[in-house]
C-alpha cells in the first residue's frame, strides 16, 4: 500500500499494466517526453522506451483512428487525449468506428482499446478545458464509459480497462487529480467495470453521482449527518453500462434521490438516470428526483465558473428538498 | 524505373501516369510478371467484373440494398492487391468488392453485407481484410494503425488502404498520411482516383494538379500511375510494398482511372457528366486492354475466356446462394455482436425487445 | 398551397428563403448538379448560381467550419451534411465553435446558420445512413435543434430557421421524406422554433415523439381510439430547447405518459423527457413514464432493423402497461 | 524576387528561408518599408513584448490564469498583421496577443480573457478580430469563410490566420487548405513554426521537411521565410495580400521562430530541449536586429527606446487596470451570452440558480 494522488495511482496502473503485458501502448499528445501535461505518464518512457509511449502529432482523431489500428492490430492501446474538449475531433473515430467494429465483423475483429481523457472543471481553466461531456459518450453504442472519484478505484478500474475485451473510455476527472490521496495497492487489483459502490449507507435519501462530485456528495452529506440526515451515496464508477439494480434498490429503500453532475443538463446521465429511476421505482417515490446539474451553457470562464459548477450548498438544498417534498 | 517524388529531395512527381501497357494492350516497359501470373490477374478482374454485374442485377431485382459499382476499377483493385502477401492487412471501401475478394474476402460476405446482413462483416479467420469502410475517409488510418502494430509486434506485415479521390479531402487523410510518415508505419496508400466523388468533379476536389503530389506534404514518395493497367499498378505497388517491408516507411499511390457506372444503383450519373465522356473511358477498358496483350502473345483465346466466365458465373452464383440462404438474424443478435459479453443494460433490452415480439 | 412532400416543401422554404435574402447560400456534397442525394436541393443551382449553391470537397468538418465562418462574416449558410452519420467529423466545429461564438464574444460575433442533415432509419440503409443521434446535439449548449414531422412543419419550421440569429441543427427524418404529402402553404410562412404542438388531443395518455415517429403516433393512437382509448399526442418539433410547459401540461392532465424515439435509449430524449417529467408533474404521474426507444446497439442493418425500429406495436404496448398500471 | 512554389508549376519550395534583415541586423535585400514605417513595426514588437511579460508576470501572482507566452515570435506577428487593411479579418490563437493587439483587438480584452472573463472576446466594434482560438487547429477554416464571405458579398477583405507548427498536423489544417484552395478564397494562412507543439519538436510533427511544401498539395504557393525578421514577413505576407486582395487566391506562409519561453506558464520547457538551443534562439531576437539596423541608420537611441518602453508600460498598465476593475459577472450572465434571446430552457434554470443563491 501506498499513499498517492490519482495521478500517480493511474500512473502506478499504466507501469503495472505495461510490465505484465507488452501489447500495451501509450500514445498521445505529449505523453512520453514530458510525461503528459498532468505528469499523468511521467517516467514511463524512460522505462518502457519511446516505442511504447509514443508522443504523437496535434491530431486526436489520428490518435485515436491510429490506437484502433493498434488495438485490432493486436496490441492494447492507452490512447490520451489531452483534455476532453479536445476528443471532438476524435469523435467521429469513436462512434462510428472504435465502438462498432466488434458488431460490424460480428466478433471477428475487436477492438480492445482505453482512451484517457482528463474532464471535468473546477480550477478555473482556459475555455475547452473544463468539460464534462461524459454523455455523448454514455449515448453512444459499443463503448465502455468508466468515471473514477478517486485514486484507489482509478487504479483499480484503469486495470479492468486496460484487459477490457471492448473499448472503454477512461474520464479523469481533473480537479482530483491531486487533491484526494488514498493508500493504493500495490501491484495488480481489479475493480469490476459495470458496479457501482454504495460508498456510504442511509435511509433518508440517496445521492447519486461519479468522478469529482464524489468528494461534494460526502461533504453534503456530513452537512446533513449534522443535520439529523443520513443519506445514502452511490458512486457509479461506471456510467455504461449504468448499473441500474443497485441505484434502484438503494431508492426503493429510501425513497428520495438526487442526482449530482457536473454536466450539461439537457440529456445528461442525471436525466438517464432520473428516467430509469421513475421507470423501476416510481412507486417508492416520495417526492421528485432531483437533478443537481451544470446547466445548459458552455463552462464559463474562471470568473464565474462556481455559477455552473454544483456545489455543497446546492446539493444539500436539494436533498433538503426532497426530504420536504 | 519508376519515378517516384522523394520524401526528400522534393522532386516534383511526374505528371505523366506511369504504364506498362497502353490503350491497345502494347506492353511500354518490361513486364513485372510472367505469362501465367498475368493470365491470373486477368481471371480475376473478369471474376470481379462478373461479381460487379451480377450485384448491380440483384439490386435492381430488389434482392440487394444500394450498390456501389466498380466497373472500370479493375485493374487498380487486382493489381494492387495481387501485390500483397496473404499475411498483409487490406483495409478498403464500399466500392473495393474485387480488391476484398482478391484477397480473401469471400463473395459470400460481400454479397450478405450488400444484403444487409452484418455477418457479412465476418470474413473467414485468418483473412486480414476489414469490413468495408463505408464512411468516407475514416479507414486510412487504421491501416496506419495496423502497420504500426504489426512493425512493433515484429511481423514483417504490411498494410494497403483503397481509398478514392473524395477521400482525399477528408481531415482523416491528412493524419492518416501524417501518422505514417512521422511514424514511417509500413502502409501503402492506394487511390483510386476515378475522377469522381459522386457528382463532384476530381478537379473540383481539390485545386492540386494530382493527388500524387500530396505525399510531398508528408515526406513521402508518390507515383502517378495508370489505374487500368494492371501491370502498371502491379509494378508500383509490388515497390512501395518492398520499400514497407524493408522498412522505407509508406507511400502514396494515385491510380487514374473511371468508374463506367453510377455512384451507386440509387445515382444518376449522366446529370453530372456526359455520356460521351464515359464512352471514352470505356474504350480504355482495364480488361481489354490485358485481353489484348495476351492475345497478342497468343495466351489468350475464346475457349480460356468462356471458361473463365462460366467459372466466375459459378462461383458469383455459389455465392448468392449461399448468401440467400443463409439463417434468420434473430431479434437477439442485434445485442449479441456489441460486446464481448453483453452489458447488463443490454440483456435488460433484449429481455424488452423479447417481451414486446410477445416472446 | 400546394401538395408536397417533405422533400419538396424544403426545397421549397429553400427557394423562399434565396429569393427573399440574397445572403443566404447553400454548401454541402452534391448540393448542387445533382441537388442532393435525396433530390431536397434540386433545381436550386440552376435558379441561384453555383455561387450560392456550393458543391463542396468531402469534408464536413470543412463544410461546417466554412459555413460558421461564413455566418460571422455575414451570410446566412445553410449546410447540408449528408447524412446524420456523417456529421461527427464536423463535431467539434459544432460543440467548440458554431454553439460557442455569441459566448465566447458576448454577443460581438454570431453564427446565424443552419445545418440540415437527414436522418434515422426504416429504409435498410448501409451503416452509417440510419442514425438517430440527435441528442448528441440536443445536449450541446448554443445551438437550436429542430426536427420536423411533415412537410407542412418543414417548411415552416426551415424558413425559422434560416432566419433564426442562432445556429439551427435541422433534421430531417428520411423515411418521411417522400412518404407524407401534404398541404403546404406558398411563400413565406414560419412555425416557431421551441414551441411543441399538441396534434391529438386525447385524455387517457401522452404519447409524445418527433419526427419520423409522429406518423407512428397517430396510427398507435388510432388503433388505440378502436379500443375506446382516447390519447392526445405531443409532435415535439423542437428538441433543444424543449417545450416543457406543453409536455408537463398534457401529462397533468393524462397521467401517463410514453415517449418515443428511434434514438439509443441511454441518455436520449427520451429520458431528458421522463426526467423532467417526474421533476414537474410527479404528483400527476399515474404509471411509470414508459420510453419506447431504438436500443442502446448499432442502428442494425436491414436484415433485422425492424427489431430496432419502435413499431405500432410497441408503442400501442407501451400505453396499455401504462394504462393497466 | 520572392520564391513562392507556383500552384501549377510544382517547383520545390526554397529550402532556405527568404529573409531581408540578417540576424545581425544587416539588410539583404531591398527595404519594403520607409524608415518611419521600419520604426513603428520596432514600437509595435516592443510593446508586444511588454504585454508579455506583464502577463507572464501577473500569472505568476496568480492575477491571471495561464498564460502562453509569445516572446521571440513578435516579428512574425507583427510583421503578418502590419500587412494587413484595417478591414482584413484575424483568426488568431491564444498565442497571437501581439498580433491581435495591432488589429485593434485591444490589451484590455486580451487580459480580460486570460482572467476568465468571456468579456475579453468582445473587441470594439469594427475591429474584424475573431477571439483567439483555444482549440488547435479548428479556426483556419473560419478564415476561409470568413474570406470567401467577403468575395461573396463583393468586399476587397482578406482574412488571414496565424496558427502553429503543431495545427498543422489537425485534420482541419487540411481541410481549411483544400477548402481554400478549391474555392480560391482571399486568405493567407501563417504558420508560426516555432519548432515545438508544447513537447513535440517541428521535426516530429510531420515528416515533411518543410510546412511551407505542403502548400503545393493544395495547389497553392507557399513559401518559408525566417520569422524574426519583421521586414521579411512583412514582405511575403504584403504580396499574399495583393495576390488574395486581386483575386489570385489563398497561400501560405511558413515563419520560421521560436518561443523562448515556456509553452505556457505551466509548462517546464527544459523537460524536452536544452537551454542552449533557447540561448541560440534568443541570439536571434526579432526584436534586436530591428534595433541594430535602425541604430546603423541612425534611427534609434536610447531615449526613444526609453520613451517607447515608458509608453509601452503605460499602455499595458493601463489596459491591466480597466481589466481588473470591470463589473463583476453576475451569475445571470452566464446564461444571457448563449443565444440572443435566453431560450425556455435557460430562462429556467437561470430561475434555479437564483433560487440556489438564495436570490
Ligand atoms: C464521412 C462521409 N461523408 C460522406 C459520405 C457520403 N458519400 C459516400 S461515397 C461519397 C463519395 C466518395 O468519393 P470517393 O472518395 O472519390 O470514392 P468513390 O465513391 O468515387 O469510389 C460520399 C460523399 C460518406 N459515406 N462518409
Ligand atoms: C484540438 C486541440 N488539441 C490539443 C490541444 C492542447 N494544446 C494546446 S496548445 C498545443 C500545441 C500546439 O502547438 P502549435 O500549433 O505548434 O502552437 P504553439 O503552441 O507552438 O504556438 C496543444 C497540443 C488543443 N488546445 N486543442
Ligand atoms: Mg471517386
Ligand atoms: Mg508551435
Amino acid at each position: 500500500m501506498a499513499t498517492l494522488t490519482m495521478a500517480q495511482a493511474i500512473n502506478d496502473a499504466l507501469r503495472v499494466a505495461m510490465d505484465a503485458d507488452e501489447r500495451v501502448v501509450l500514445l498521445g499528445e505529449d505523453v512520453g517526453v514530458t510525461g503528459g501535461v498532468f505528469r499523468v505518464t511521467d517516467g514511463l518512457i524512460d522505462r518502457f522506451g519511446p516505442a511504447r509511449v509514443v508522443d504523437t502529432p496535434v491530431a486526436e482523431s489520428g490518435i485515436v483512428g491510429a490506437a484502433f489500428g493498434m488495438a485490432v492490430g493486436g496490441l492494447r492501446p492507452v490512447a490520451e487525449i489531452q483534455f476532453l474538449g479536445f476528443a471532438y475531433p476524435a469523435f467521429d473515430q469513436i462512434v462510428s468506428h472504435v465502438g462498432r467494429i466488434r458488431n460490424r465483423s460480428r466478433h471477428r475483429f475487436t477492438a480492445p482499446m482505453v482512451i484517457r481523457v482528463p474532464f471535468g472543471g473546477g480550477i478555473g481553466a482556459a475555455e475547452h478545458h473544463s468539460e464534462s461531456t461524459e454523455a455523448l459518450f454514455a449515448h453512444t453504442p459499443g463503448i465502455k464509459v468508466v468515471v473514477p472519484s478517486g485514486p484507489r478505484d482509478a487504479k483499480g478500474l484503469l486495470l479492468s480497462a486496460v484487459e477490457d475485451p471492448d473499448p472503454v473510455v477512461f474520464l479523469e476527472p481533473i480537479r482530483v487529480y491531486r487533491a484526494i490521496k488514498e493508500e493504493v495497492p500495490d501491484g495488480d487489483y481489479r475493480i469490476p467495470i459495470g458496479t457501482a459502490a454504495v460508498v456510504r449507507e442511509g435511509s433518508d435519501a440517496t445521492l447519486i453521482g461519479y468522478g469529482a462530485v464524489v468528494a461534494d456528495l460526502r461533504r453534503a452529506a456530513d452537512e446533513l449527518a449534522g443535520r439529523g440526515r443520513t443519506v445514502e451515496i452511490v458512486d457509479l464508477r461506471t456510467i455504461s453500462p449504468l448499473d441500474a439494480d443497485t441505484l434502484v434498490a438503494s431508492v426503493r429503500k429510501t425513497g428520495r434521490a438526487v442526482i449530482v453532475t457536473e454536466s450539461h443538463r439537457t440529456a445528461g446521465m442525471a436525466s438517464e438516470i432520473a428516467a430509469l429511476l421513475q421507470e423501476r421505482a416510481l412507486y417508492s417515490l416520495l417526492a421528485p428526483i432531483e437533478r443537481v446539474t451544470g446547466w445548459d451553457v458552455v463552462v464559463p470562464l474562471k470568473r464565474s465558473e462556481e455559477y455552473y459548477i454544483p456545489d455543497v450548498a446546492r446539493i444539500v438544498a436539494a436533498v433538503e428538498r426532497t426530504l420536504e417534498a | 524505373m519508376l519515378r517516384w517524388t522523394s520524401a526528400t529531395s522534393n522532386l516534383p512527381v511526374a505528371m505523366e501516369p506511369f504504364r506498362l501497357l497502353d490503350e491497345r494492350g502494347r506492353l511500354e516497359g518490361d513486364p513485372p510478371l510472367g505469362l501465367d501470373e498475368v493470365r491470373r490477374l486477368y481471371a480475376a478482374m473478369v471474376e470481379a467484373r462478373a461479381y460487379d454485374r451480377k450485384a448491380s442485377a440483384m439490386q435492381r431485382q430488389g434482392r440487394l440494398a444500394t450498390y456501389a459499382p466498380l466497373e472500370g476499377q479493375e485493374a487498380t483493385q487486382i493489381g494492387s492487391v495481387a501485390a500483397l502477401r496473404a499475411e498483409d492487412w487490406l483495409v478498403a471501401t464500399y466500392r473495393d468488392a474485387g480488391a476484398m475478394w482478391l484477397h480473401g474476402y469471400g463473395w459470400r460476405n460481400l454479397f450478405l453485407g450488400r444484403m444487409g446482413d452484418e455477418r457479412g462483416g465476418h470474413p473467414p479467420e485468418g483473412v486480414p481484410v476489414l469490413p468495408p469502410s463505408i464512411t468516407v475517409g475514416a479507414h486510412m488510418i487504421h491501416a496506419v494503425g495496423l502497420g504500426w502494430a504489426a512493425d512493433l509486434r515484429g511481423e514483417a506485415r504490411v498494410s494497403l488502404t483503397l481509398f478514392g479521390d473524395g477521400a482525399t479531402s477528408e481531415g482523416d487523410f491528412h493524419e492518416a498520411m501524417n501518422f505514417a510518415g512521422v511514424f514511417r508505419t509500413p502502409t501503402i496508400f492506394v487511390c483510386q482516383n476515378n475522377q469522381y466523388a459522386i457528382s463532384m468533379a476530381r478537379t473540383r476536389q481539390t485545386a492540386a494538379e494530382t493527388i500524387a503530389q500530396k505525399a510531398d506534404g508528408y515526406g513521402m514518395p508518390g507515383v502517378l500511375v495508370d489505374g487500368n493497367d494492371v501491370l502498371a499498378v502491379y509494378a508500383v505497388t509490388t515497390e512501395a510494398a518492398e520499400r514497407a517491408r524493408s522498412g522505407g516507411g509508406p507511400s502514396l499511390i494515385e491510380a487514374l482511372t473511371y468508374r463506367t457506372g453510377p455512384h451507386t444503383t440509387t445515382d444518376d450519373h449522366l446529370r453530372y457528366r456526359s455520356a460521351e465522356e464515359v464512352e471514352q473511358w470505356r474504350r480504355r477498358d482495364p480488361i481489354d486492354r490485358v485481353r489484348r496483350y495476351l492475345e497478342g502473345l497468343g495466351a489468350w483465346d475464346p475457349g480460356w475466356e468462356e471458361a473463365l466466365n462460366a467459372a466466375s458465373t459459378t462461383a458469383v452464383e455459389q455465392a448468392v446462394a449461399e448468401a440467400e440462404t443463409i439463417a434468420a438474424f434473430e431479434p437477439d443478435d442485434i445485442f449479441t455482436g456489441m460486446y464481448a459479453e453483453p452489458t447488463s443494460v443490454l440483456r435488460r433490452q433484449a429481455e424488452e425487445l423479447r417481451r414486446d415480439l410477445g416472446e
